[in-house]
C-alpha cells in the first residue's frame, strides 16, 4: 500500500504538473506531491522497521534496510529541494532565464525523476532497475539543458551520450547476470533477474561470467556514480543545470547509482570468493578521491567546484564499500547520507549566492555574510561540514573509514589523508573569500528558502554528535547485508 | 555437431551479417547511408529473432521480433531520416582516426571480443551460443564508432547499434530477456531517440550545426 | 562528583554563548552580563579542578554520545585538572577584560562573538577531559574552528582572512596527523578509548611513530618551529582577548596533548624520543626570540615570544622524557614540574601582555610600535599592570617567570649523570641556549615596554589616548596578581602539581627544606630559592635607601626640560624606533632573516627608510609544497579535455582493461 | 642561623657599601700611575657622591615615576647582591633564599630597570644607551650563568657559598673547565662594568658610550645612587670572581670573630690585586667599535660553554 503510494504519487505528480506546471501555484503543488511521497516513504520505513524485509507485487519489489533508508533519504531531500526550488525558480523566471513552458517541463520532469529513482531503489528486478536508471538519465537530461545556453546544451549532450553508453554496458551486464542465473534458476518464470533469488543462489553462479557481468555493470552504473575516469559528464551537468537539479543529481542520483553498484557487488562477491570486485571498487574510489581533490584547485565556477567534491566523496564511499566489512559498510552508508544532505544544502546556498551576485564565477562572489548572513553562514558551515570538520557527520563517517583503512588497507591511508588535506586547502581557500570580505550583490525579490539548508545541516550536525540507536541498528543491518570480508 | 542444420547456418549467417554491417558502419561516412545500414542491421536482428522464435516456439520472441521490426526497422530510421532532412546533415567530416586505422582497431577488438565470449559460450546451452562473440564485438565496434565520429548524428547511430548488439547478445545467450525488461528497454530506446530529436533541434538552433567541436568548451585544461 | 561539575560548567559556557544570540547586537547584554558570567564560571571551573588536583583522584564518566560503538568517554585526572585550572583561572581574567573590550561595530556582531568565544572555551575544556580519540578530535577541531571564526572577526581585511585560512589549514593538517597517531596508538585493539591505548602494547618502532606523529600534530598547534608559521599571522589578526586566549590557553592544550600521549598513553617512554622535542624546543626558543626581537608590530612581537615560550615548554617535555626513559625518576619529575609550571606562568603573563596591547590598540588604534610611545602618562593602569607582566616574562625574580626557568635550569644541571654520552654533550648547549633565550627575552621585553609606554609619544594623536575601563582593569589586575602569586608561592604550587608527577612519572619532587616559604626541590643538594624572603629583602634595602637618603639629605626636585646636548629642539622622532632597537640583533643574526631594505638616497627630499623581514622557512618549506600541488593539479587538469570522444575513449579503455583483468583472474 | 651569621651578613653589605667607591678610586689611581699621570685621590669617588647627594635634583618634564624609582631599585639590587656573594664568610642567611641563578636574575633586574629608566625620558642618547646596554646584557648574562654553572657542576650546587666552600676545601686543583670559564668571566666583568675595551667610563657625549648615555638624564641624588650602584656592581663582580676562582681566605665553615679578622684583610689584598689587574688591562687595551662588542662577548659566551663541555668531557 505504502509502496503503491510511494510510486504512484510522483507519477501522478508528473502527469498533473505536465498539464498545469506553468500555473502560478505549480511550485506549491510540486512540493505537495513531494510531501506526500515523503509521508509514504515514512510509512514504508515504519512498516519495515516493524515487520522486517518486504516482498511485494509478486516479488517484483523488495524492501530491506539497505534500500528503505535510501528511499527515506531520497524522499526527504526530494521534498526539501522542492521547497528550495519554489522561490529559486520564481526568481529565475523573473530574471527571464526561463519561460513558463520550461517551468512546466521542469516541474513534471522533477516528479518523473523522483519516480525513476524510487523505482530503481525499490525494485527487486535487476532488469527493471536498469530501466529505471536509464529513465533517470532521460528525465534529467532535458532538465540539464533547461536554460538552452551553449554550456547547458554541451553538458546535456555529454551527460546523455556518456551515461547512455555506460547504461548500455550495464544492460549487457544485466544480460550476462541473467544468463548465469538462468542456468541455476531456470528460464521459466522471471525469477532469474530477481535480486532476492539471485542472492539466494549466488554461491552457485558461474564465477567468470559473473565477473564479466560485474565489470559491465560497474562500468555502466559507475559512470552514473561519477567514478574517475568515467566521471567526465558530472561536473558539466552539475554546473550547467538549474541548481535544484544539481542538488538532486549530486545528492540523490549518485547515491542510487552507487546503490546499484553495491547490489551487484554483493552478488558477484558471493559467487566469486575473490578480492577482485573489492579491489576494483577500492581502485576506482581511490582514483576518484585523488583526481577530484587535485582538480578542485583549478575551479572558478562555484557549482563545478562542489561537483568535483561530490566525485571525491562518492570516491570515499566507493572505497569504503570496496573495503567491506561491518564498520566500513556502516561508514559508507553514513557517508552517503551525510554527503547527500550536506551537498544538497551547499548547492541550495550556492544557488542563492549565484542569484544574488548574478554569476557562478567565484571571484565575483564576495562578502555573502554581509549581503545575507544566513546564506553566508549556510555556505560556510556547509563547506566546513563537507570538508570533514567536526562536529559534523561527515567527520564521523570519514573517521570510521580512515580508521578501518588503517587496519585493512594501511597503504591507502596516507593517500586518502593527503587527498583530504589537498581538498581542504582547495575548497576552503575558495569558500572563505566568497563568504567573508566586502560584498558585491543585490537583494532578491523573493526571500531565499533557507529552511532546507539549516534543516539538512542540523541533521548532519546531529549525526556528528549522536547517532540515534534505531538509525544505528538500521545501518548495521544494511551493512551486515552488504557483507564483505 | 559436425554438419550444421539449415537453421543453424541461417542463424550464423545472420550473425556474420551483423558483424559485417558493424564494420560497414564503422567505415561509412555518409550519414544517410549510416542510417540505412542501421535499418538493415535492425532487419537482420528481427530475422534472427524470428528464426529463433520459430525454432524454439517461445511466444515472447515473436513479440520482440515484431517490436524490433516496428521500432528499429521502421520507426527509428524514418525518424532519423526526417531529422537528417530537417537539419541537412548528410556528411560526417573526416573521422578522428582514418578508416584503415579504424578497421585495424576493429579487427583487434573482434579478437578480444571472441576471447571474452569464451566463458559465456561455455556456460550457455542455447543453439546460438556461438553468436555471443559476435554480439560482444558488435557492441564494442559501435563503441569504437562513437569514439571516432565527429557528428552528433553518427554518434547517435552508433549508440543505437550498440543497443542492437546488446539485444542480439541477449537473444543469442538466453533467447531474450523477460518480457517486462524487454518492453522497458524498448520504451527507453524510444524515449531516448525522441529526447535526442528534441536535443538536435536545441543544438541546431544554438550552433547552426551538429558538429561536435562546438561542444568542447567545458573543460579544465586550456 | 567533580567531573560532573566540570561538565556542567562547560555546558554553562555553551549556554552563555547561545544566550548571546538572543540579542546579537546588544553590547550591554553580552559585555556587561554574559562575559562576566562566563568569567565566574571560569573561576568556578578553576576551583573544581584545583579541588580534584589536591584530591589527586581519577574520575571517569561515559556519556552516550558520539559513535554508536564508541560513546564519549570523559576523565578527570591530575594532568587534566592542572590544565583545567589554567583554563579556568586565566580565561576568567580574560573574560572579564573581554566584557569591557568587545563593542559593536565592524565585523562579527557581539552576540555571535559571545557564542564563538564561549564555544571556544567549552571546547578547550572538553579537549582536556576527553578520554577517547573520537571525542578528543571532535573537541580539538571545534576548538580550532571556533577560534578560527574569532580570528577572522574583522574579515573585511584581506590579510586577516589569509591569516585565518593559514591557521585553519595548519590546524587541520595537525588534526590529520593526530588521527594517524591515534590510529597507531590503539595498537590492534581497534578500541579508540584512551584506556585501550594505555593497555595496548606497541612494538618500539610503532610506538616511536605514534610519538613522532603526535609531536607533529600537537607541535603544529603549539607553534613548534618549523610548524609555527600560522602563529605570528593569526595572533595579531585576532581581537586581543582572543589572542590572549589562543596564546595563553589554547597553545597549552597542545602541550597537554603531548604530555598525555608521550607520558600517559604510550606508557613508559624510551629516552631517545625525548631528543626530538628537546632539540626542536631549543631551536624554537632561539628562533622565536630572535624574530620577536626584530618585530615592529606589538602583537606579532608577542606572538613570536609565545613561540619562544612554547620552545621552553617543549624543551622541558624533552628533558622529562629523556630522564624518565633513563630511569631518573626524581629529575624527570623536576623537569616535568618545570614544564607544567611554565605553562601556568605563560598563560598568565602572556594573557596579561596581550590584553595590555588590546587596551593600547583600543586607545590608539595603533599596532605599529613606530607610532606609539609615552603611554605610561596617558594610561597608567595598563602601563603599570603590563610592567608586571613584562618583568615576569623577562624571567626576573621574584616574579613567576623566574621560577619555572630556575626549575628548568636545575633539571638541566642534573643531566651530567645521564648514561648517554651524546646527550651529555647536548645538555650544555641546551643550557646555554635556554640562558641565551632568557637574556634575549629580556631584550625583547625592554623593547616592547620601552617603545610602547615610555619615552615621548611618537604621534600627536596619542595625546587623546584614554585609560581602559573598570572591567578591563579588573581583568588585568587579576592576571597580574596571578603572576605575583605564582612567583611568590612556588612551594604551594609545586606541592599541588605533585599529583601530576606522581601520575605520569611515578615520583614526586621532594621538599628538602622544612620551611613553607623556601623552595628546595633538589634532593641531596644545597639548592634553594625563597622568593618571599628575596622580595622582602629587596624591599627592605630599597626602603632603607629611600629613607636614608631622605633623612640625611634634602629632597628638593625641580622639573626641567630634557637635556638636549645644546642641540636645540628634541623631537620624538629622535628616539630609537622599534627597528632601531632591534638593529643589533638583526645585524648579528642576519643569516636567520630574509631582509629587504629601502634605504634613503643621499639626495632625497623626504628620506624614507623601510625594512621588511620575512622568515626563510617560507621559501625553504612551504612555497615548494604549494608549488608541487599546483603543478600536480595542472597535470591532472589535462584529463578533462572537454572533447566527448576522449571521454568515450576513457570509458572504452577502462572497460577493455577491466575485462582483460577479469579474464586474467 | 646564629646571630654571628646575621652579623656577617650585615657586615658584608656594609663593607661592600663602604669599599666599593674605594675600589673604583684605586683602579683609577693605578690607571693614572700606569699611564704616568698624576693620580686622583683615592677618596674622590666618596666626595663626588657626597656632592651629588647635596645637589637639587632636576628631572625632565615627561619623566614618569618609573624614572624616579629606578635608581633606588638598582642601588638596592646591588646592595642585596653584595649580601648574597660570599666575599668574607659563607654562612649567609640570605643565600638560602637566593642562589647564583637568582643572583644573575637580580643583576638582570637591575639592568632592566636601568634601561627602562633610560628610555623613559625619550631622548636619543637614553634610548641608544639602553639598546647598547641590552646588547651587552643579552650576551654577558648567559655567559656569566654558564661560568657559574661550570662551578656548580664541579661542586654540584648552585648556591655560591656551597660552591666557594667546595672549591676552598681545595681537594681539587683548578679544573680545566674552570680555567676556561675564568677567562670568560674576566671578559664578562669588563663588559658588564663598562670598562675599556667595551665602554669608556671616563667620557661623556661620545657616540660609543653606553653606561653614561643611560644615566645622562639623571642628576643629584638619583645620579649618586646610580653611580654608587655602578661601583657596587664592580665590587660584586670582583667578589664573584673571588668566590669562584680565588676562594681562599674566605671564612668557610662556622666562622668565629677570628675568621672574620682573617677574611677582611684577605679580601682587601685580593681587591687591591684585582684592581691593579683591571687597571693594567684597561691600559693595555683600546676601546673597540660598538658593533665589535657582540663578537667580544660572543667569545666570552663561547669560552663559558667550552668550559662546560670540557668539564662534561673530562670531569664527569
Amino acid at each position: 500500500m505504502e509502496l503503491l503510494l510511494l510510486l504512484t504519487l510522483p507519477i501522478a505528480g508528473a502527469a498533473v504538473l505536465g498539464l498545469i506546471g506553468a500555473d502560478r501555484r505549480a511550485p506549491e503543488i510540486n512540493a505537495l506531491f513531494s510531501l506526500g511521497t515523503l509521508l509514504a516513504a515514512c510509512a514504508l520505513v515504519v512498516r519495515v522497521i516493524r515487520h522486517g524485509d518486504l516482498l511485494l507485487g509478486e516479488e517484483q519489489f523488495f524492501i530491506d534496510p539497505f534500500n528503505v533508508f535510501l528511499v527515506a533519504l531520497t524522499a526527504f531531500v526530494g521534498l526539501t529541494t522542492a521547497l528550495f526550488s519554489r522561490p529559486y525558480m520564481r526568481v529565475e523566471l523573473e530574471h527571464g532565464r526561463l519561460s513558463s513552458g520550461r517551468l512546466r517541463l521542469y516541474h513534471s520532469m522533477y516528479q518523473l525523476f523522483m519516480f525513476t529513482m524510487l523505482l530503481a531503489l525499490t525494485t527487486n528486478n535487476m532488469g527493471l532497475m536498469w530501466v529505471a536508471m536509464e529513465g533517470a538519465t532521460l528525465s534529467t537530461v532535458l532538465l540539464v539543458t533547461l536554460y538552452r545556453t551553449p554550456g547547458s546544451l554541451e553538458a546535456g549532450w555529454k551527460y546523455f551520450i556518456l551515461c547512455g553508453v555506460g547504461i548500455a554496458q550495464a544492460l549487457f551486464g544485466t544480460i550476462l547476470l541473467y544468463v548465469a542465473a538462468e542456468k541455476v534458476l531456470g528460464a521459466q518464470g522471471m525469477t532469474a533477474l530477481l535480486w532476492t533469488h539471485l542472492d539466494a543462489v549466488k554461491a552457485q553462479l558461474e564465477p567468470t561470467v559473473l565477473t564479466l557481468a560485474f565489470v559491465f555493470l560497474l562500468i555502466g552504473y559507475g559512470t552514473k556514480v561519477g567514478l574517475v575516469p568515467l566521471h567526465s559528464w558530472l561536473p558539466d551537468a552539475h554546473a550547467e543545470g538549474p541548481t535544484p537539479i544539481s542538488a538532486v543529481l549530486s545528492g540523490l542520483l549518485l547515491n542510487v547509482a552507487l546503490y546499484a553498484v553495491v547490489r551487484s557487488k554483493v552478488l558477484v562477491e558471493g559467487s566469486l570468493h575473490s578480492e577482485l570486485p573489492s579491489m576494483m571498487l577500492m581502485g576506482f574510489g581511490l582514483l576518484s578521491v585523488v583526481l577530484a581533490s587535485l582538480l578542485l584547485w583549478r575551479q572558478r565556477d562555484i557549482k563545478r567546484l562542489f561537483a568535483y567534491s561530490s566525485i571525491e566523496h562518492m570516491g570515499i564511499a566507493t572505497f569504503a564499500f570496496g573495503m567491506g566489512g561491518p564498520i566500513a559498510n556502516f561508514a559508507a552508508l553514513l557517508h552517503m547520507t551525510v554527503h547527500s544532505l550536506t551537498k544538497s544544502s551547499i548547492f541550495f546556498t550556492a544557488g542563492h549566492a549565484a542569484q544574488k551576485t548574478g554569476t557562478q564565477l567565484m571571484e565575483h562572489i564576495r562578502g555573502l555574510i554581509t549581503l545575507s548572513p544566513t546564506v553566508g553562514w549556510g555556505l560556510m558551515l556547509g563547506s566546513l561540514a563537507i570538508l570533514g570538520v567536526p562536529p559534523f557527520g561527515v567527520f564521523t563517517s570519514e573517521f570510521l573509514i580512515l580508521t578501518t583503512a588503517m587496519r585493512t588497507q594501511p597503504w591507502a591511508t596516507p593517500i586518502l589523508l593527503a587527498a583530504l588535506a589537498v581538498a581542504f586547502a582547495a575548497i576552503f581557500s575558495k569558500v572563505q573569500p566568497m563568504v567573508f570580505g566586502e560584498t558585491s550583490g543585490r537583494r532578491l525579490p523573493h526571500p531565499p528558502a533557507l529552511l532546507p539548508v539549516f534543516a539538512h545541516l542540523a541533521i548532519v550536525l546531529l549525526l556528528g554528535l549522536y547517532i540515534p540507536p534505531y538509525l544505528a541498528d538500521w545501518y548495521r543491518a544494511a551493512a551486515h547485508l552488504i557483507g564483505g570480508p | 555437431m559436425t554438419h550444421l542444420s539449415l537453421y543453424q547456418q541461417l542463424l550464423d549467417a545472420c550473425a556474420a551479417l551483423l558483424l559485417l554491417l558493424s564494420f560497414a558502419m564503422l567505415s561509412q561516412r555518409r550519414v544517410v547511408t549510416l542510417v540505412n545500414l542501421y535499418a538493415v542491421q535492425g532487419a537482420v536482428l528481427a530475422a534472427a529473432t524470428l528464426l529463433l522464435a520459430w525454432r524454439t516456439g517461445e511466444g515472447h520472441l515473436y513479440l520482440s521480433a515484431a517490436l524490433t521490426l516496428a521500432l528499429k526497422v521502421a520507426f527509428l530510421p524514418w525518424l532519423l531520416h526526417r531529422l537528417i532532412r530537417r537539419l541537412e546533415v548528410y556528411w560526417d567530416t573526416e573521422p578522428l582516426l582514418n578508416v584503415s586505422g579504424t578497421m585495424l582497431a576493429g579487427l583487434v577488438i573482434v579478437v578480444f571480443a571472441f576471447a571474452l565470449a569464451q566463458p559465456i559460450t561455455r556456460l550457455t546451452s542455447t543453439a546460438t551460443r556461438s553468436a555471443i562473440g559476435i554480439a560482444v564485438s558488435v557492441v564494442l565496434l559501435a563503441f569504437l564508432m562513437m569514439i571516432t565520429r565527429r557528428k552528433a548524428m553518427s554518434q547517435v547511430v552508433g549508440f543505437l547499434s550498440m543497443e542492437n548488439g546488446v539485444f542480439f547478445g541477449a537473444m543469442s545467450a538466453s533467447y531474450g530477456m523477460p518480457m517486462v525488461v524487454e518492453l522497458g528497454v524498448a520504451l527507453d530506446v524510444l524515449v531516448a531517440v525522441l529526447v535526442l530529436g528534441v536535443f538536435f533541434f536545441q543544438i541546431r538552433e544554438r550552433f547552426e550545426s551538429l558538429d561536435l567541436h562546438h561542444l568542447e568548451s567545458l573543460k579544465e585544461h586550456e | 562528583m567533580l567531573l560532573v561539575g566540570c561538565i556542567a560548567l562547560l555546558l554553562g559556557w555553551m549556554g552563555i554563548g547561545l544566550a548571546g544570540l538572543l540579542r546579537p547586537r546588544s553590547v550591554a547584554l553580552t559585555g556587561r552580563f554574559l562575559f562576566p558570567l562566563g568569567a565566574l564560571l571560569g573561576f568556578a571551573l578553576a576551583g573544581l579542578a584545583a579541588a580534584s588536583l589536591v584530591g589527586g583522584g581519577i574520575e571517569r564518566l561515559i556519556v552516550p554520545l558520539g559513535l554508536p560503538g564508541l560513546p564519549a568517554h570523559l576523565r578527570l585526572d591530575p594532568l587534566s585538572s592542572v590544565f583545567l585550572v589554567l583554563l579556568g583561572a586565566s580565561s576568567g581574567g580574560i573574560s572579564l577584560f573581554a566584557g569591557g573590550y568587545f563593542r559593536a561595530g565592524e565585523g562579527t556582531p557581539p552576540g555571535l562573538l559571545c557564542l564563538q568565544y564561549h564555544l571556544f572555551l567549552a571546547s578547550m575544556g572538553l579537549v582536556l577531559i576527553a578520554d577517547d580519540a573520537y571525542s578528543f578530535l571532535v573537541a580539538w577541531e571545534v576548538m580550532a574552528l571556533s577560534s578560527y571564526f574569532l580570528v577572522v572577526t574583522q574579515h573585511r581585511m584581506a590579510e586577516i582572512r589569509s591569516a585565518g585560512f593559514l591557521y585553519l589549514l595548519m590546524a587541520h593538517v595537525g588534526a590529520i596527523c593526530l588521527l594517524l597517531s591515534f590510529g597507531v596508538l590503539q595498537g590492534g585493539s581497534w578500541q579508540f578509548t584512551f584506556a585501550a591505548m594505555r593497555a595496548a602494547h606497541l612494538s618500539p618502532g610503532w610506538a616511536a611513530a605514534a610519538f613522532m606523529l603526535a609531536l607533529v600534530g600537537f607541535g603544529a598547534k603549539a607553534g613548534l618551529v618549523p610548524l609555527h608559521v600560522w602563529l605570528p599571522e593569526a595572533h595579531p589578526a585576532a581581537p586581543s582577548p582572543v589572542s590572549a586566549l589562543m596564546s595563553g590557553v589554547m597553545l597549552k592544550t597542545a602541550v597537554y596533548g603531548m604530555l598525555r600521549v608521550g607520558l600517559d598513553l604510550l606508557g613508559p617512554p624510551v629516552w631517545w624520543w625525548g631528543l626530538a622535542p628537546l632539540i626542536l624546543g631549543l631551536l624554537t626558543i632561539f628562533y622565536g626570540v630572535l624574530f620577536a626581537a626584530v618585530q615592529t608590530d606589538m602583537k606579532r612581537l608577542l606572538a613570536y615570544s609565545s613561540v619562544e615560550n612554547i620552545g621552553i615548554v617543549f624543551t622541558g617535555i624533552g628533558l622529562t622524557i629523556v630522564f624518565a626513559g633513563s630511569g631518573m625518576k626524581a629529575v624527570a619529575a623536576l623537569a616535568l614540574l618545570a614544564t607544567l609550571y611554565h605553562c601556568l606562568n605563560h598563560s598568565f603573563m602572556k594573557s596579561l601582555l596581550f590584553l595590555g596591547t588590546g587596551s593600547v590598540l583600543h586607545a590608539t588604534g595603533e599596532r605599529n610600535l613606530g607610532r606609539l610611545g609615552g603611554l605610561i602618562h596617558r594610561m597608567p593602569w595598563v602601563a603599570w599592570l603590563t610592567l608586571i607582566g613584562t618583568l615576569a616574562i623577562a624571567g626576573l625574580p621574584p616574579l613567576n617567570g623566574f621560577v619555572s626557568e630556575w626549575l628548568l635550569l636545575q633539571s638541566f644541571l642534573f643531566a651530567d649523570h645521564l648514561p648517554h654520552a651524546f646527550v651529555n654533550l647536548l645538555i650544555p648547549m641546551g643550557m646555554a641556549l635556554v640562558a641565551l633565550g632568557a637574556a634575549l627575552a629580556g631584550y625583547v621585553m625592554v623593547k616592547f615596554y620601552g617603545v610602547i609606554f615610555l619615552g615621548q609619544p611618537r604621534e600627536a594623536s596619542l595625546a587623546q589616548a584614554h585609560d581602559c575601563g573598570w572591567l578591563e582593569r579588573v581583568g588585568l589586575t587579576w592576571l597580574a596578581l596571578g603572576c605575583l602569586a605564582l612567583g611568590l608561592f612556588p612551594l604551594q604550587v609545586i606541592n599541588a602539581l605533585g599529583a601530576v608527577t606522581r601520575q605520569l612519572i611515578g615520583a614526586a619532587v621532594p621538599q628538602a627544606s622544612p620551611h613553607w616559604w623556601l623552595l628546595a626541590p633538589v634532593p641531596g643538594r644545597p639548592v634553594s630559592y625563597g622568593p618571599l624572603v628575596f622580595l622582602t629583602a629587596t624591599l627592605a634595602v630599597v626602603l632603607l635607601t629611600v629613607f636614608g637618603v631622605r633623612l640625611t639629605y634634602h629632597q628638593r626636585v625641580r622639573r626641567g626640560p630634557a637635556w638636549d646636548c645644546g642641540f636645540g629642539a628634541l623631537t620624538p622622532r629622535m628616539q630609537d624606533t622599534a627597528e632601531g632597537f632591534g638593529q643589533p640583533i638583526r645585524h648579528l643574526f642576519q643569516s636567520f632573516f630574509e631582509i629587504e631594505r629601502e634605504l634613503p638616497a643621499p639626495a632625497d627630499r623626504a628620506p624614507h627608510y623601510r625594512i621588511a623581514i620575512r622568515e626563510r622557512i617560507w621559501k625553504l618549506a612551504y612555497e615548494p609544497i604549494a608549488g608541487a600541488v599546483e603543478r600536480l593539479a595542472n597535470t591532472a587538469a589535462r584529463v578533462q579535455q572537454g572533447r566527448i570522444s576522449i571521454y568515450l575513449l576513457y570509458s572504452f579503455a577502462t572497460l577493455l582493461v577491466l575485462l582483460a583483468v577479469a579474464l586474467m583472474s | 642561623m646564629s646571630a654571628l651569621d646575621w652579623i656577617t651578613q650585615v657586615l658584608e653589605m656594609v663593607v661592600a657599601l663602604a669599599a666599593a667607591p674605594a675600589l673604583l678610586g684605586w683602579v683609577n689611581q693605578c690607571r693614572a700611575w700606569l699611564q704616568n699621570r698624576r693620580a686622583p685621590s683615592l677618596w674622590l669617588p666618596y666626595r663626588s657622591l657626597h656632592k651629588l647627594f647635596h645637589k637639587e635634583a632636576v628631572i625632565a618634564e615627561n619623566a614618569s615615576p618609573l624614572f624616579r624609582i629606578a635608581p633606588y631599585v638598582v642601588f638596592g639590587a646591588m646592595v642585596l647582591a653584595a649580601g648574597i656573594i660570599p666575599s668574607m664568610g659563607t654562612r649567609l642567611p640570605l643565600v638560602v633564599s637566593a642562589d647564583a641563578i637568582a643572583l644573575v636574575g637580580l643583576l638582570a633586574a637591575a639592568r632592566m630597570f636601568m634601561t627602562l629608566a633610560a628610555m623613559d625620558v625619550g631622548t636619543a642618547f637614553g634610548t641608544l644607551g639602553a639598546r647598547r646596554e641590552m646588547m651587552v646584557g643579552f650576551l654577558a648574562e648567559p655567559a656569566l650563568l654558564m661560568v657559574i654553572f661550570v662551578a656548580s657542576l664541579v661542586s654540584s650546587s648552585t648556591a655560591l657559598p656551597a660552591i666557594t666552600e667546595h672549591l676552598a676545601s681545595g681537594h681539587l686543583g683548578l679544573s680545566p673547565g674552570l680555567a676556561f670559564s675564568a677567562v670568560a668571566f674576566i671578559l664578562v666583568l669588563l663588559a658588564e662594568n663598562a670598562r675599556i675595551p667595551v665602554d669608556n667610563p671616563a667620557t661623556h657625549l661620545e657616540l660609543t658610550m653606553i653606561h653614561e648615555a643611560m644615566v645622562l638624564e639623571y642628576s643629584a641624588r638619583h645620579l649618586a645612587l646610580m653611580e654608587w650602584g655602578a661601583q657596587l656592581k664592580l665590587f660584586n663582580y670582583v667578589c664573584i670572581g673571588f668566590a669562584l676562582f680565588l676562594p681562599w681566605g674566605v671564612a668557610t665553615g662556622h666562622i668565629g670573630p677570628v675568621g672574620l679578622l682573617v677574611a677582611i684583610p684577605a679580601l682587601a689584598v685580593k681587591l687591591a690585586a684585582a684592581g691593579a689587574g683591571l687597571a693594567l688591562i684597561e691600559t693595555v687595551s683600546a676601546k673597540m667599535r660598538v658593533m665589535r662588542i657582540p663578537e667580544f662577548l660572543g667569545t666570552a659566551f663561547l669560552f663559558a660553554v667550552l668550559g662546560l663541555l670540557v668539564h662534561v668531557l673530562l670531569g664527569a
